[in-house]
């Protein structure tokens, strides 16, 4: 392996996070991105196929190791682990919301839920998986919020693009137009 | 979530249920896939009678969201009976609000399923589970100075006046309003309630007063009248007191 | 590798501490203490010599995979293990409550606030933002809040007064006004 892939597995297994390409290059300043994307892709290789029980992913705009899905059920009944948190279904309807209405105040997710949503973004804020972006207009400048990297790391995901697109979901948002008279 | 409705023996499971759904719209979601019925024209007659007997059954009566939306649904009912003529072409739909609605928020439910699918699969791989070096500094900790400032606006902007509530505890005083109205009795054949308790008077004093009252016409020292209800009281003195 | 030292290893990396033998053999109750040694065996001859970043240490009884030395002081420096923390929306607001008003009470937080503090407060005592500096008077003598040295460390203040006065602030924090036309 090269010196340059190892350092960054170094760096890799001990963060206990994602980390980015830019980041991993601040480790050796002189490499460049270009020569720290390579090492990745040998690491990845290396780590790939059936012969590790990690893996190094690509998620959260970043990458970092985790162990293979075949062994999740034994290490979990071990409890070696840190369990993950489950989230419930209001957490996951207000999240689904502030992912694609981002930058969205909190009056519009209750609109769209139907209920008191205060709480659960809240909860959503101090688990870091929703973030105050910026300030809207009108009464008050009520607070936005947007999703943050975390958010994307339970979810599995390299970027927001890998959400489905709205029109890819079998219900259409739009009520049908009004039948135009003939 | 979505899952169907338990029966409730008794009134102790309101907490439970309420959590069966995440909020009316869901539950109104659940009662039309349940019927398999068109969103697009819902009948509304029918499912609003539906979503009241469940909100009955499971005790969610008593949550405002989701009065609200029975009231929303009872309103929509009683618009759709109205009489129309046929050739009114202004004619709005009064379900097309909540067709939108349902539609949006079906919409973020199909999403929830994605996104708990994404989060399940995720969580069948575990990351490092420690911060590898104890002997280094805790995170560090960084406040913005205006984020402080703008915490401490919006907690103003929560009060508009300062003004805490403290409940302090003060005994009635019926003593003192008994001695102060006999001293106005001695001076007044004649008193109006507002002689006795003044413009703003704290509730404690009413109560005083109101005792003090009731107790010395129970001794026959006063007679309390009032002409008409809701008028003033009037409070005569029931016996002419020899002058101090 | 064998299946077991692989199932070992993705153990291992999710552990958040050592993991004994005897602990490491609960995960394949057929395999026996025997069999789990070899694997171990196997994984560290693996993991050791110059080609890994890592390397799988016997430590406090048990095993656990650390980052090699040499790249030690490399990953501190970058120090990717931690984020910086940043407080909750909820936190800066009884921040700024117990900033302007201490010697406070919980219940004058909450009052103010509009909702339940006790956690909030905890953590910020946890954090060192905020200690307790007397008791007040009346039922339960309740705990009364202030702000530590800390608190101004933070924000880079020399003491208190330096916070602006609160007639002051809805003008500090007005956006700029936009350049008027000459």
């Amino acid at each position: 392996m090269s010196a340059l892939a190892k350092l960054l597995e170094a760096a890799l297994f001990a963060a206990s996070r994602p980390l980015t390409a830019q980041e991993l290059a601040t480790l050796e300043p002189g490499a460049g991105e270009a020569a720290v994307r390579a090492a990745l892709d040998e690491l990845q290789r290396r780590y790939a196929g059936e012969d590790h029980g990690v893996e190094l992913v690509q998620i959260a705009q970043g990458w970092q190791f985790l162990t293979r899905r075949e062994y999740a059920e034994t290490i979990e009944r071990a409890q070696f682990a840190l369990r993950t948190r489950r989230l419930s279904p209001a957490a996951l309807e207000t999240l689904a919301i502030v992912a694609y209405r981002q930058p969205v105040g909190r009056l519009e997710v209750e609109e769209i839920r139907g209920v008191d949503s205060g709480a659960v973004l809240d909860k959503l804020l101090e688990r870091g998986l929703v973030e105050i972006v910026s300030r809207g207009e009108g009464l008050g400048r009520p607070l936005l919020y947007g999703t943050t990297p975390q958010f994307l790391e339970i979810l599995g995901l390299r970027d927001l693009d890998e959400l489905p697109r709205l029109d890819e979901l079998s219900v259409a948002l739009r009520p049908p137009a009004p039948a135009e008279p003939e | 979530m979505t899952t169907p409705p338990v029966a409730v023996q008794d009134g102790a499971g309101f907490v439970v249920e309420l959590e069966q759904f995440s909020g009316p719209l869901d539950l109104l979601l659940h009662l039309i896939h349940e019927d398999e019925l068109d969103i697009t024209d819902l009948p509304v007659a029918k499912i609003a009678d539906q979503f009241l007997a469940v909100i009955n059954e499971l005790g969610l009566n008593q949550a405002a969201d989701y009065l609200e939306m029975a009231a929303r649904l009872l309103r929509i009912k009683a618009q759709l009976l109205l009489p129309r003529r046929a050739e009114d072409d202004e004619w709005e739909d009064p379900r097309a609000e909540l067709v939108r609605r349902l539609l949006e928020y079906q919409q973020i439910r199909e999403l929830v399923d994605w996104l708990a699918r994404a989060a399940a699969r995720r969580a069948e791989q575990f990351g490092r589970g420690f911060a590898p070096e104890p002997t280094a500094p805790p995170a560090e900790l960084v406040i913005d100075l205006n984020d402080l400032l703008a915490a401490a606006e919006r907690v103003i902007a929560l009060i508009p006046e300062p003004v805490l509530h403290r409940v302090v505890p003060r005994p009635l005083d019926v003593e003192g309003a008994t001695a102060k109205i006999e001293a106005l009795l001695a001076q007044r054949e004649e008193l109006a309630w507002r002689d006795v308790v003044g413009e703003r008077a704290e509730t404690v004093e009413v109560l005083s007063v109101f005792i003090a009252l009731l107790e010395l016409a129970r001794r026959g020292a006063l007679r309390l009248r009032q002409p008409e209800p809701f008028s003033p009281i009037v409070i005569r003195r029931e016996r002419p007191r020899e002058a101090a």
